[in-house]
């Protein structure tokens, strides 16, 4: 076996050493009680070809992102990433090494987050960014557990049902085992985004959490609601699923957010089927005790020299066990490294860029399936996702262009019985005007 | 050679990204009110930004530069194949809400490895949703919060013993659950009469690493779950340490409701610096109805993702956990098949071997055979004024990385010796050679110690100073 | 454009600093008589995805070795390659490095080097490799002009037909325009090795070359052609292209060749339509100041350490211009490195368990082959490749199989004019015995 | 950290190779007389391998690791789509005899690779066979033979200036020509009268470098090129500085008969520390009948190789040339297209902003405008003791790596700078001050160069000792 370096020789001169005569042996503690009484039933090893030829037979019958045919977003999108992100990502120095504790030897990973925390920071204009969190959704209920620290006693908080249906299930998850209590805030049918009139009515509120762009693509007045939970001294939390759109909207900093939280796989992280991807995480430096999850800080060596440290450890389960903000411990490093490269790749003019490029042609897309039949369902402004009321008959038309490997949006009634028949769809730089006229111009016809 | 912070470096108009030209027009202009300015980035060469990342990764030191014994990570060699898997286009562009008749492959392979950690824990249900190993730890205690519910009780303990990993108390915590701390015995393992003391109606149950941060099994655990079992608890056993035992035991035999894997150690996925990771959870029957959904299920032929199972704790992860990690797992495992049982018989060799060659040089914290890794303390070199952190510090210098030092807490001044099962003897003894000559280095040149690492890029740095006055995010 | 970091600003300061107002002032120079009087007729830039599409579907369209139905040998071997030599030789610091005329900056390579040297010289059973030549053929052609500069006046070099065709066109190349003179050496219809009974006839040689496994496929005696070489006063040149043979079949070295050369493809390196491969090149120790093309020899730095440099340069263009031991200044030094970690992967363990699989497979093809109407054409020994006299109507049915991908051996008759209708058949470790039957029954079908 | 030799590790048994399981009988023994040992391999284990390249790799230095401003070999960025591309597996699977019906995107891909590069230059025709820059010299004196041959005319010398690349002798001589050394004037150029004074009918032709080692262009390149037409000789321009004129001359109009390209150099498929590279040449329409076969030629919608071309030179690589480095240089001409005019400005613009700024440090060996590389002798530095090679090797430890130095042999203690288009200026800023601060210190602490590098892995190495006694394979 190639990945275990011991001949039968090595393994007798190192039993002698040991004093025990056979590796069996080296397990006699392992009373009977605790023994497997036969061999694990898992199939036989396979050589390293044949394991190439079946995960690629696996993999090519999946329907990927590049045929530029699959107009879903939904909270996992399609963009180009730089051939040299995974290529300098998966260099063995970034991908072999484990949690930097021991700074000396782990500047390289050191630096990097430091540099992602900072991007991050910027991106959502907050003060201070973590080291990551698992994915978008359970950043979310870190966020809305650390506001509940943060409000001292109070014991609700409160979502707007425009955020991804899959970000409030997980909410719901982790507020399950707790005794605070988790309540929903309508969305507008008209505009699309969240109705916050009956806000006030709650009381008790730690925190308020909005989602934009939300679930259904729109924009939502951050600064608005910042200003109603401040004045129920509850705080702001804002969660997203495409940062990408800050490159072209306000970020939910300068609109007031207390703590911003979403995922963050649009920025140069593959899609691979929903994970891993990239819990983003950033507060108010006010608030940065509280703050769930690893952070890098800078300081000097012996020498005076810059270098960077895990840091505010005190947080952390391995020196307040039960009292942490969180006990997470790995995290998403290496996705966070990769956003890191992906951010510094495309730069202020680039991110810019880009975001206008997904914008324009999420408006193209939208109009050819006006043309094709679609009615809009929401009135907001949107980025690269949008909500459309279908033609009579879309769901057959839908099932047939899927096997011609289109997938011509996400039904929204699964996720809202109320919208039943109608559909969200993504269009993003990776779509081409062409693939779009073909969907669209392949409805019309089934019409 | 020094190398600037990103944003210390590039010009305005720089890019490193290939801006597609655009086939379609412009959109219309967003509302004044919600159009923002974008992000204060640096503009970058490609040139530059390729530098940057590649000097950075010279700094760093990872398992392809050398022996990592960092105990209870489980530092093993990552195969150089997965990586390619992984990046298969099918599986690296897959969208999570692909109708399933397009998800297939994906689909399958989650069944099969479901079906793979059921084989190698003997337990009935598996979920592979738990994005790390303390995720898996939170769903464990999520599972045994949901099982008292559906009883119509509220457990606001847990027995949580001083050799278990340090992140079981936090993960109880965010379940409400109150810890209650358990002494380990002199023998260095828990023993019955001590559970049974603290065990009572109001205790959920116990979180037992096995074996534990000491390298130790608990020979006790069938006992102890007995003991759990019968006052209504639950056993979670921390599966972290899984690298020691496979193909020797049987979890549910030994009691184990709920056990988490740390793909990222046992099934060798890289680590990345610190993520992303994979904790699936396995349990047995009874706790089978409170798995997150959705679950991945056969039907047929096929496979479906199922979310229909009322009793469940819910969703725990926006989409199904992080497949990517998952798949190298399913591949590692699927290229060892039964000769898994050889990888931890290796590894329980390699541990032992050190143990025994180091064992005149540095003071052991238990006597006797142990487990994958074995536990040192430095009582012996307190004499020469020299600590832990210095022989940490100066096998560094020496090409190693250092082993996991003062933890567990309860080993004064402990060295956390884990050498994996890829390592060869010649590596071995290389690194007892090392150790052995700090050891007398910290006799003969304690101050060599004192002043280690001199060959690194940085030398040693002011933690207190980062965490009094932090500085988390630059160039403001 | 990301490949050029210059900003407008960048550019004006530059030329300001340089004291002209242009940047086509810097081309003031260049006179009218050079000039180019209209702009390069190129296709526009492509952006990195509309590149990778391009691309993509130019490879798509080209059949694979990956489908494991190509039977050809013929100089270009499909061979399993480990994933960790692709990963760790595109490590950038192999490959964005130059030659390493700058030793202390360039150990890995110097020492990868060395040890390709050193390995393939155990493999080829000679005293001393150099760096490597560009291929096969060209380090045939290298070969023999060594042995004529070692001949001290000989003219005459003689070449065994069974030599590779492309090998031997590429010596009448290289030999056009020198005053030498080659000669070619007819192989035996009957065994398929190399007929020897006229060389003692042809005088004023330098060296005679056979290649082994030859071109048909057949193991040659190189034991007897050396002695028979060295009873002329001639050197043995002994070549191959298909170097895993020497895991099985006795080298070259231990059977008195002087200098040995062929075609290392085989050993870890793509076949990329045939280039770049990688030409090994060894002789005795004697002959070395002689040798064409670089070496790295091992020495000590200041303080006494192990190091390594390239050395021997007094035999090198660079120094000795036109009388130097050949033009060679570029090799293919990133494969022989992928060669050597190939060599490293197998060990002597592997090398000669893969070497009998190769063997084996190919046993198995020809039987399947004979049951399909095929008769055998030669009886000498072979390793992974034979030739076969082919059944009534074959050619037809061979065009017919290539619409299904499946290319059935190399039609003889094109190199070889009086063996028409027989085809070189060649099968390695990554043709199944499943789809050996495929091709077998398929032919049979037919027939 | 110290690194064995290959076969200084290992043990007997262990393989790095996943070992195929036989799916077919054993073949009959070889007969006895044939049959051999195998070669004397160490055997590793894969992690032993993964880290023994990890290491050495640790110990290069590449474009990716800093500037390398090695002047005549155009060390600019490499970019890293190139190979995964190179990887795809259409490409890297193709067999070389696979039928063309099968293999049309390998030739169509290389068709337009020739269509490109004589775009480029101007010229009528092209051959991609080539592997390597001194292959095309080589290639482009067969030509050269072919053509007097065809004519009855066997010319035996040919004017070689001594502002050429190191390799052109040697490749004329292996077609059996006789340099003439041609004396570059007071100003670094070529002057027509020189020529005219050695050109004759024995005389093949020249062979000129242009931008020539200096860095200059030939100005009195047509002149030149006239007359040796006159005498029936032809024309060979050495193209391996072509970055610095993409997009300004017109090699035809010019009067150059046959050029190579270094794509390795201009179109920046990377080095590898030492090849492979591709070398094609460009001819005019009378020399195209001699290029060599097989030629890839368009025939209705498709392509073809073509062997029948009565007077051509024959085979020049045992297949196409180097395949898997065409198809890279095909990326990166087609990522570019009309913008490679831009390469060069801002490739000569970078040389000129170093010359300018190193002018009053360093003694320029020419004054005025050079093109895109410039070149500098140590003559202000003698005074100190200190040569080129100390300036060089303390470069070494600020970080950059070293220029060309001692060549071209016409200026004494030579430094030849490129720095390339891809350098940004603030990385020129950089250099500057690193060859500012190396002047300095050549005057106040000279001892500080002469005892460099001392931050490298090895110091400086005995280089005579290795050619007096060499030691050229190991472990025996």
């Amino acid at each position: 076996m190639r990945y275990l370096p011991h001949t039968e020789e090595d393994v007798a001169a190192m039993l002698e050493r040991i004093g025990v005569s056979s590796v069996e042996d080296l397990f006699a503690g392992i009373p009977e009680s605790c023994r497997s009484l036969r061999s694990m039933d898992l199939p036989r090893p396979l050589s390293e070809w044949d394991l190439i030829a079946r995960m690629e037979s696996m993999a090519a019958s999946i329907s990927g992102g590049a045929s530029h045919s699959v107009f879903l977003g939904a909270g996992s999108y399609s963009h180009y990433i730089p051939a040299l992100i995974p290529q300098l990502l998966g260099r063995s120095e970034f991908t072999t090494a484990y949690t930097p504790y021991q700074p000396e030897v782990s500047q390289g990973t050191l630096q990097a987050i430091f540099e992602y925390q900072t991007l991050t920071a910027r991106l959502l204009g907050m003060d201070v960014a973590n080291a990551s969190m698992y994915d978008g959704a359970s950043a979310l209920a870190e966020a809305l557990l650390m506001a509940i620290r943060l409000g001292k006693g109070r014991r609700k908080v409160a979502l707007s049902s425009a955020i991804h249906p899959h970000y409030r299930q997980v909410v719901a998850t982790y507020f399950s085992p707790t005794e605070f209590e988790v309540i929903e805030l309508p969305y507008d049918p008209e505009t699309g985004v969240t109705d916050l009139s009956t806000l006030a009515d709650i009381g008790d509120l730690a925190a308020i959490a909005l989602q934009s762009p939300n679930f259904f693509g729109c924009i939502e007045d951050l600064q608005r609601a910042a200003d109603l939970a401040h004045g129920e001294k509850a705080l702001l939390v804002a969660c997203f699923s495409e940062p990408l759109a800050f490159g072209l909207i306000k970020n939910p900093g300068i609109q007031g957010a207390d703590i911003v939280c979403g995922e963050g796989q649009s920025l140069g992280i593959p899609q691979s089927f929903g994970g891993p991807g990239l819990g983003m995480f950033a507060c108010r430096m006010a608030h940065v005790r509280n703050l769930p999850g690893r952070v890098v800080g800078q300081t000097k060596d012996m020498d005076g020299k810059r270098g960077f440290v895990l840091t505010l450890s005190t947080r952390e389960q391995h020196i307040r066990r039960e009292k942490a903000t969180s006990n997470i411990c790995s995290n998403q490093g290496l996705c966070a490294t990769a956003s890191a490269m992906y951010m510094a790749c495309l730069g202020a003019t680039g991110f810019r860029k880009l975001a206008a490029l997904n914008r324009d042609k999420a408006a193209y897309l939208k109009k050819r399936l006006e043309t094709a039949g679609f009615t809009p369902l929401f009135k907001s402004p949107v980025f690269n996702e949008f909500c459309l009321k279908a033609p009579e008959g879309f769901s057959k038309i839908r099932k047939k262009l899927m096997e011609k490997g289109m997938v011509a949006g996400l039904g929204l009634g699964e996720f809202y019985p109320e919208l039943e028949g109608t559909f969200l769809f993504c269009a993003t730089e990776t779509a081409s005007a062409a693939s779009m006229d073909r969907l669209a111009d392949a409805i019309r016809e089934e019409i | 050679f020094k190398e600037s912070l990103l944003w210390e470096k590039g010009k305005k108009g720089r890019m490193a990204f290939s801006m597609p030209l655009s086939d379609v027009p412009s959109a219309e202009e967003l509302p004044c009110a919600m159009a923002g300015d974008g992000p204060d980035f640096p503009d970058l060469s490609e040139l530059e930004v390729v530098r940057h990342y590649t000097r950075l990764s010279q700094w760093n030191y990872g398992v392809d530069s050398g022996m990592y014994p960092l105990g209870s990570c489980t530092m093993k060699y990552n195969p150089k194949i997965h990586e390619k898997l992984a990046a298969l286009p099918g599986f690296a562009t897959a969208h999570p809400l692909l109708p399933e008749s397009l998800s297939q492959g994906a689909l399958g392979l989650m069944f099969e490895l479901q079906e793979m950690l059921k084989a190698i824990t003997g337990l009935d249900a598996a979920s592979l949703q738990p994005a790390a190993g303390a995720h898996g730890e939170l769903c464990g205690m999520m599972l045994f919060d949901a099982f008292f519910k559906a009883r119509g009780e509220k457990r606001t303990k847990i027995i949580i013993p001083d050799t278990a990993h340090g992140t079981n108390p936090a993960s109880a915590a965010l379940c409400g659950m109150k810890p209650l701390p358990l002494r380990s015995g002199p023998d260095g393992i828990l023993h019955a009469e001590d559970v049974a003391a603290l065990m009572d109606e109001n205790t959920a149950g116990i979180m037992i690493t096995n074996p534990n941060t000491l390298g130790l099994f608990e020979t006790n655990f069938a006992a102890i779950a007995a003991i759990v079992h019968e006052k209504g608890g639950l056993v979670y056993c921390d599966g972290a340490n899984m690298n020691a035992v496979m193909g020797y035991v049987d979890m549910k035999r030994m009691g184990v409701d709920v056990v988490h894997f740390n793909l990222h150690k046992t099934f060798s996925t890289p680590h990345g610096g610190g993520g992303p990771g994979a904790g699936p959870v396995c349990v047995t029957r009874e706790l089978e109805p409170f798995l997150p959904v959705p679950r991945v299920v056969k039907r047929g032929e096929g496979y479906v993702l199922e979310t229909d199972f009322p009793e469940s704790i819910g969703r725990l992860h926006a989409f199904y956990g992080n497949f990517g990690v998952l798949l190298k797992a399913w591949a590692y495992i699927r290229s060892l098949g039964g000769d898994l049982k050889r990888v931890s018989e290796l590894a329980v060799l390699n541990a032992n071997y050190i143990r025994e060659s180091l064992k005149d040089d540095y003071d052991l914290a238990y006597e006797g055979i142990c487990m994958h890794e074995c536990v040192f303390s430095d009582k012996g070199l307190k004499a020469f004024g020299v600590t832990t952190l210095d022989v940490a510090k100066r096998l560094i210098d020496l090409g190693f990385h250092p082993p996991t030092v003062y933890f567990p807490l309860v080993v004064s001044g402990s060295m956390m010796v884990e050498p994996t099962e890829t390592e060869s003897v010649e590596e071995l003894d290389r690194f007892i050679e090392a150790m052995k000559r700090i050891r007398k280095e910290a006799e003969s040149e304690p101050e060599t110690l004192l002043q280690s690492p001199s060959r690194t890029f940085v030398r040693r740095l002011d933690e207190t100073g980062a965490a009094r006055n932090p500085c988390l995010c630059g160039g403001m």
